[in-house]
């Protein structure tokens, strides 16, 4: 939802991050990038100093604070008839703004783009209520990328300049942050910590302009013609590239796993050792895991490796598109630096393109 | 869910390892009670020395088998068992005792025992499920608790284990580790069944496949990434045997990229 | 048996109503038909499902699977499943009393295209498990006989004892007005006067018009591309053919995507499928 | 003619699968043969050519009750071979595995294996209707001593990120506050633990054997030292072939040890007997309130003896925790260049004295290795034990004799698996 009243750009210093998150912690819980050994990881900031808003990129998009890798659906207990309580029916606790209750800080724009991504597609059919619910309880700080990271191309898959679903955006500007307001939650958010903020200059302005101006130029731009790739695609469908790509592919998950816009996942039941209580639980799960398409009798509809590496680039790059006129990539290269047998996405998609063989 | 029917008869046997994966359970302590309200448990000669000559519901049995008295014992088990669990590396993979298969066994018991006539031990060790039918198996070494805890809650309640066909890359992404491969270490993990919860690299250390086989493992890759980051061909052999030298699905393809004639 | 009722979202189709087995009547060895009402009497006469539909059925602590919903569209009071024990869910259904309480949700998905149906000739082909879901239509049409052109009904499963709903299929064969065939893999056993060999084999024992004429298929996966093959020789046009699809499926509203076919999810733009719409999807058949 | 014959299999509630069996002779000198059946697994062997960092990795797989101290002393043993010298942290750290490993042994042998023959029960479980709060408390105990070894390894059984030159990972300063706090939390139950052990003065067996521990100037034996005996024999742990003679036996998968040609123990009372003075004061306070008198030369106490050591190792962990924590602690593995050479040390596992020596060609890789288990050291003497017992045995019925067998090898805590694999590669 828009702003009510157009709210002028505003400067938030960098050394008053640590207060405007301490301001914040008071009330809601604060996800931000933090270091990981030598990478980087969305975690909750208790200290405006662990954040690290200087990161590349992390190794789990921010994807599992509204999709969390596990999650109890239902829980039951039979002491002694059976129980069953939905645990989005958990009593909402009165929070600041309309039931938000967690805040991502400095999500980078292709991370952006994958939350839309997410809003559509599991709204196609039906909205997905687990997920629908935690993005009504999330506010997202963005943060423009001014630098470009290691194997993404975000500028090819369009979503470098992304400011969808952010509530505030932030733009480094030497010693200062250039905010954007985007929402009416993203305005009450510098409601509330009204003193950090200041109205911007028009030089200020200015000058965030030519910075992103001049990024967008410069920042890499690998892959042509990025939406062709679905019909393209269509064409390599049988092509010798999915054998090769297979002989290499551990079939392992790993890029699934860290996809900001891979979302699919299982559903079982955990069982309590006092063997009364327990919970339906959903889990992320992998098209690249040997069971995926498995169903009774033992038929596997896509057995081999070849056959599930090629299915992943497919749902990406031709089913969605199909479905929701999108593909199912912003670029972000995460599959790429996660991938233990070195497969490279902006290759994968560069042999598509030359027909895959 | 809960079960009014008379508790399980289980049994807890260990045939030649370090004997871990009991350790394991006894280590469950803050669920040993429970576990112990919920089954039979009349053979466990590390904390009992009841015993009980089955027939048992269910028999659990860690080690491998390294000579004939311990084939007899593991067929009578079997008779004996309505299910039968194999429970950690040893018994699933042969674990660190196989690492002796393809050698000279005469010259190993010699070097250990000097004047080794008295010593009596098979030159292979298999995985327990080429001896008998083994119904499950319980991987890891040592098993993890956690693990043991879930097969028996399953079985407790009538639903089938749910065997994690899936490698320790999963996991490992989950708890967001630096990825050690792409750190240019050797990591078996990508071709390594889950179970452990990403254990070694959650710890900076690399997976060394005590979990076995995941289905499908990639071996030709996995070797592939290994030599691409300058291991030599015998760096490889020794990572693949040091718990999986008796795993079929690692050695085959080994064996054939290699072409290592002992293995 | 409580539910909490009182926080529940309305519009959560992940939630779960509660029914009672009424009644298991055994089939075969493996495969159980369980006749279910819901524990709410009103939801119990609200209930309505178009033949083909599916439903997910859950036991606590075991999870939930699809199943294709099995008894007539007229049926009061109550409805049936009919479950083959192959894992999980279904070894721990098979195992249950009657007065069982089970987890139910849905019907989901599209049905068989009952209404095109009205006035023209109709060709039924199930192979084993897969004649659960065609049954519903089988018992409409009959139910309403006059409604319908001929029915012609091929069966085929692994055995002669893998065979189910003998009594109807006793009537079936013997009714006028409907032709029945069927045919076993094999008959170790000896105890099966009738055809051996795969489903297609019936083909050549029955005449099929292509004229006016739809068929419905449901079977194992392998089963389709043959009986595609002998309804293409036939000259039936590929909007006149539906079948039913199997998936591996965890939500069964379109979130999971195990169930996805090209962009069409089975769970909801299926299970049925014209055989046109089948064929554009990738994978589906 | 035999006067009685025991033929124990199977030795209960003792790690691995060991025989007992004993011939009383008229007039003669009893027969007694501790017969280790454990099959052999040749780890000795097996090791050879395998690299200089995989050893610990492997060695630990020796015995899942001990492994912590096979992994420390095999990696002690290759730093010493290659002239590595870790910092201070990892010794530190690797004191407290080690320590975790004694503590969690101790725990599980004085309450699980050896406590129910005191009582009358054949486990645990029987236990628990009437031992209901020292059975949670034994748990306890435990589980601490298990969460510290998982802490500062990785895991309780089999350790994983101890490598040669430090650790991959270490604790956080608060996670070691929290077990700082539980440790310290834990001495009520120690002390308690001290006093219910202390109630069983019977059985006994005073024979006057000869005790060896791993002596060190500054601390209670543990991490590393001199092997030091109660009648003053000392040599360097790298020497430990001048003192301790193996030989093999017939009738056992494991050698036999003696020093000066005759049977020693090791263990709690091997430690105790040693090393008295260097008890925490907690540990000398609850010595002198339950009456035990050090030297003690009654095998059966043991299990006493190893309630003792968990308070004051309790005591030692908190002193090391204190020290870590004025330390930056961080993942740190010093550098080294690999080379040939050979290296011995000894460190204290919950069973006593463990040796371990390997040695490397330029690559790294095992040339050779040996390894002497506590419980192989322990032998002789439970031999000589078994024969000096033979009169009593003589009075009692068959039940009691055998019950009172069993409990004589349990109270070494005997770890079968272990010693069948001392190692000699040549
Ligand atoms: C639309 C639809 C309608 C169906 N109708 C019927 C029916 O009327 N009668 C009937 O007996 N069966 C039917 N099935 C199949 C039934 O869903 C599976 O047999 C059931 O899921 C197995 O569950 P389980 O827990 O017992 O088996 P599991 O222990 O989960 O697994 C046993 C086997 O079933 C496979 N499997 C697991 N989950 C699923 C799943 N959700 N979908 C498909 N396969 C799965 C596994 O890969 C494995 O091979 C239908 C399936 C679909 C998709
Ligand atoms: S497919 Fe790869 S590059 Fe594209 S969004 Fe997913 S992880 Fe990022
Ligand atoms: S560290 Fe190993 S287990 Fe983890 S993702 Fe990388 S390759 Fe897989
Ligand atoms: S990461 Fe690998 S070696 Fe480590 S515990 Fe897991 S499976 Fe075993």
């Amino acid at each position: 939802m828009p702003p009510k009243k157009k709210v002028a750009a505003l400067i938030l210093k960098k050394k008053d991050i640590p207060k405007l998150v301490r301001q914040l912690t008071q009330v809601l819980t604060v996800y931000g990038p933090v270091a990981n050994q030598s990478q980087f990881k969305f975690d909750t900031i208790t200290d405006g100093s662990q954040l690290r808003l200087d990161y590349d990129t992390t190794i789990l998009p921010p994807k599992k604070f509204f999709i969390p890798p596990t999650e109890d659906m239902v829980t039951f207990s039979q002491s002694p008839t059976l129980t069953i309580h939905d645990t989005l029916a958990q009593s909402d606790i009165e929070s600041l703004w309309n039931g938000k209750r967690f805040l991502v800080f400095g999500v980078h724009s292709c991370d952006l783009a994958a939350i839309k991504f997410h809003d559509l597609i599991l709204t196609q059919i039906y909205p997905d209520p687990y997920r629908t619910r935690r993005r009504e309880e999330g506010i997202i700080i963005g943060l423009n990328c001014l630098l470009p990271c290691e194997d993404s191309f975000c500028k090819s898959a369009g979503t470098l300049h992304t400011t969808d679903s952010a509530d505030l955006m932030l733009t480094e500007l030497d010693n200062t942050y250039y905010v954007d307001v985007l929402t009416e939650t993203g305005r009450k958010v510098v409601e509330f910590c009204k003193i950090l903020f200041s109205p911007a200059s028009t030089e200020q302005t200015k000058l965030v302009k030519k910075t992103l101006t001049q990024r967008n130029q410069t920042f890499p731009d690998p892959l042509d013609s990025f939406e062709e790739i679905p019909s393209q695609f269509d064409a390599s469908y049988e092509a010798e590239m999915w054998n090769r790509l297979g002989r290499r592919c551990f079939g392992c998950g790993a890029c699934t796993m860290v996809c900001p816009t891979c979302f699919c996942f299982d559903v079982s039941d955990r069982v309590e050792l006092n063997l009364k209580e327990g919970a339906r639980v959903r889990k992320w799960d992998s098209c690249q895991l040997v069971d995926f398409a498995l169903v009774a009798g033992g038929h596997n509809f896509r057995p081999t490796i070849p056959s599930r590496v090629r299915f992943r680039i497919y749902h990406k790059f031709w089913i969605e598109p199909e479905q929701i006129n999108q593909i199912g990539c912003v670029g972000c290269g995460r599959c790429t630096r996660a991938c233990p047998a070195d497969i490279d996405m902006i290759e994968l998609l560069s042999d598509i393109q030359k027909g895959g063989n | 869910m809960s079960t009014g029917k008379p508790k399980p008869v289980v049994a807890l046997y260990g045939l030649t390892c370090c004997a871990g994966c009991q350790l394991e359970i006894l280590n469950l302590e803050d669920d040993l009670l429970d576990i112990l309200g919920h089954i039979n448990l009349v053979q466990f000669r590390m904390g009992s020395s009841a015993t009980h000559p089955g027939p048992y519901d269910v028999c659990f049995v860690e080690g491998s088998v390294t000579n004939e008295a311990e084939l007899t014992r593991l067929k009578e088990l079997r008779e004996n068992s309505k299910i039968l669990v194999a429970m950690g590396a040893c018994a699933t993979t042969g674990g660190v005792n196989a690492i002796r298969n393809g050698r000279n066994i005469e010259e190993f018991k010699q070097s250990v025992y000097g004047d080794a006539s008295h010593v009596n031990t098979f030159p292979q060790i298999l995985p327990l499920k080429s001896h008998v039918k083994i119904d499950y198996e319980l991987q890891g070494c040592p098993i993890s608790g956690q693990e043991f805890v879930e097969f028996l809650t399953a079985l407790l309640t009538g639903a089938e284990p749910r065997e994690k066909n899936y490698a320790v890359c999963v996991e490992c992404r989950m708890k967001e580790n630096v990825c050690l491969m792409k750190e240019g270490e050797l990591c078996l993990g990508p071709i390594t069944r889950a179970g452990c919860g990403a254990l070694c690299p959650s710890l900076g250390f690399p997976c060394e496949g005590c979990w076995g086989p995941v289905p499908q493992a990639n071996v030709e890759s996995e070797i592939d990434m290994f030599s691409q980051k300058g291991a030599s061909f015998d760096l490889v052999v020794r990572k693949f045997r040091m718990f999986n030298a008796s795993a079929e699905e690692f050695m085959k393809q080994l064996k054939r990229r290699l072409n290592i004639e002992w293995l | 048996m409580t539910q909490s009722t009182a926080t529940r979202t309305e519009k959560n189709a992940y939630q779960y109503n509660m029914a009672r087995i009424v009644r298991v009547t055994p089939q075969t060895p493996d495969t159980n038909l369980y006749t279910v009402e819901y524990v709410n009497k009103d939801q119990q006469k609200q209930f309505n499902f178009i033949p083909g539909q599916f439903m997910l059925l859950s036991l606590f602590g075991h999870g939930e699977a699809p199943f294709g919903i099995c008894s007539s569209p007229n049926q009061t009071g109550s409805f049936d499943f009919c479950i083959r024990s192959v894992g999980s869910l279904t070894n721990a259904l098979q195992n249950l009393a009657q007065d069982s309480i089970v987890g139910l949700r849905g019907p989901f998905g599209h049905g068989w295209p009952m209404e095109k149906l009205k006035g023209k000739n109709v060709v039924i082909i199930g192979g084993g498990i897969g004649l659960v879901p065609l049954r519903p239509a089988i018992l409409d049409i009959l139910e309403n006989r006059d409604d319908y052109g001929t029915l012609q009904i091929m069966y085929g499963a692994r055995c002669p004892e893998e065979l189910l709903f003998k009594d109807e299929l006793y009537i079936w064969d013997n009714r006028r007005d409907v032709e029945y065939v069927a045919t076993v893999d094999r008959d170790d056993e000896h105890c099966w006067a009738g055809n051996i060999g795969v489903v297609t084999i019936l083909f050549d024992r029955i005449t099929i018009s292509p004229k006016d004429t739809y068929a419905l298929v449901c079977g194992p996966p392998i089963m389709y591309k043959f009986v595609m093959r002998e309804l293409e020789k036939i000259g039936l046009p590929d909007d006149r053919v539906y079948l039913s699809l199997e998936r591996r499926m965890k939500c069964g509203v379109g979130h999971c995507s195990h169930c996805l076919v090209g962009s069409k999810f089975v769970c909801q733009d299926g299970p049925v499928f014209s055989y046109k719409e089948a064929k554009t999807q990738r994978g589906a058949v | 003619m035999a006067l009685a014959k025991f033929d124990i299999h199977h030795i209960a509630r003792v790690e691995g699968h060991g025989d007992l069996f004993v011939e009383l002779k008229e007039g003669k000198e009893p027969r007694v043969e501790m017969r280790i059946t454990e099959g052999t697994r040749l780890f000795e062997a097996f090791l050879r050519d395998h690299g200089h960092n995989e050893v610990s990795h492997i060695m630990s797989r020796i015995c899942g009750i001990c492994s912590h101290s096979h992994a420390i002393a095999a990696l002690r043993a290759v730093e010493a071979a290659m002239q590595i010298e870790p910092h201070l942290q990892t010794h530190q750290l690797r004191k407290l595995q080690l320590i975790g490993d004694n503590l969690a042994s101790h725990a599980l042998h004085i309450n699980f294996l050896a406590l129910p023959d005191y009582v009358g029960a054949r486990n645990v479980i029987e236990m628990l209707p009437k031992y209901q709060e020292e059975v949670q408390r034994a748990l306890r105990l435990k589980k601490l001593a298990n969460d510290l070894m998982e802490l500062i390894g990785g895991r309780h059984t089999h350790a994983l990120c101890a490598v040669v030159g430090g650790y991959t990972h270490v604790p956080t300063s608060s996670q070691l506050q929290s077990m700082r706090k539980r440790l310290q939390e834990a001495i009520p139950d120690a002390e308690a633990q001290i006093e219910l052990m202390g109630m069983f003065a019977e059985p006994k067996l005073v024979r006057r054997s000869q005790y060896l521990a791993v002596k060190h100037a500054k601390d209670y034996p543990l991490y590393e030292g001199d092997l030091v005996t109660d009648k003053g024999l000392r040599v360097p742990e790298s020497e430990y072939t001048s003192l301790i003679k193996e030989r093999n036996v017939p009738y056992a998968h494991a050698k036999f040890s003696e020093v000066e040609g005759k049977p020693f123990v090791v263990g709690s009372l091997g430690r105790l007997n040693v090393a008295k003075d260097q008890l925490s004061d907690n540990a000398k306070r609850m010595t002198k309130k339950v009456g035990l008198k050090l030297p003690s030369y009654d095998i059966f106490q043991m299990n006493l003896g190893q309630a003792i050591e968990y308070l004051h190792y309790l005591d030692q962990s908190i002193e090391i925790i204190d020290d870590l924590l004025t330390q930056n602690l961080h993942a740190d593995i010093v550098d080294y260049k690999t080379r040939s050479g050979s290296g011995a040390v000894a460190v204290e596992a919950p069973r006593g004295v463990l040796v371990h020596e390997y040695r490397f060609n330029a690559r790294g890789r095992v040339l050779a290795a040996d390894v002497i288990t506590p419980t192989a050291m322990n032998y002789s003497n439970i031999e000589a034990d078994v024969r000096s017992l033979s009169p009593v045995l003589q009075e009692l019925s068959k039940d009691e004799a055998e019950l009172r067998l069993n409990m004589l090898i349990r109270a070494y805590d005997p770890c079968i698996s272990c010693s069948v694999h001392f190692v000699r590669t040549a």
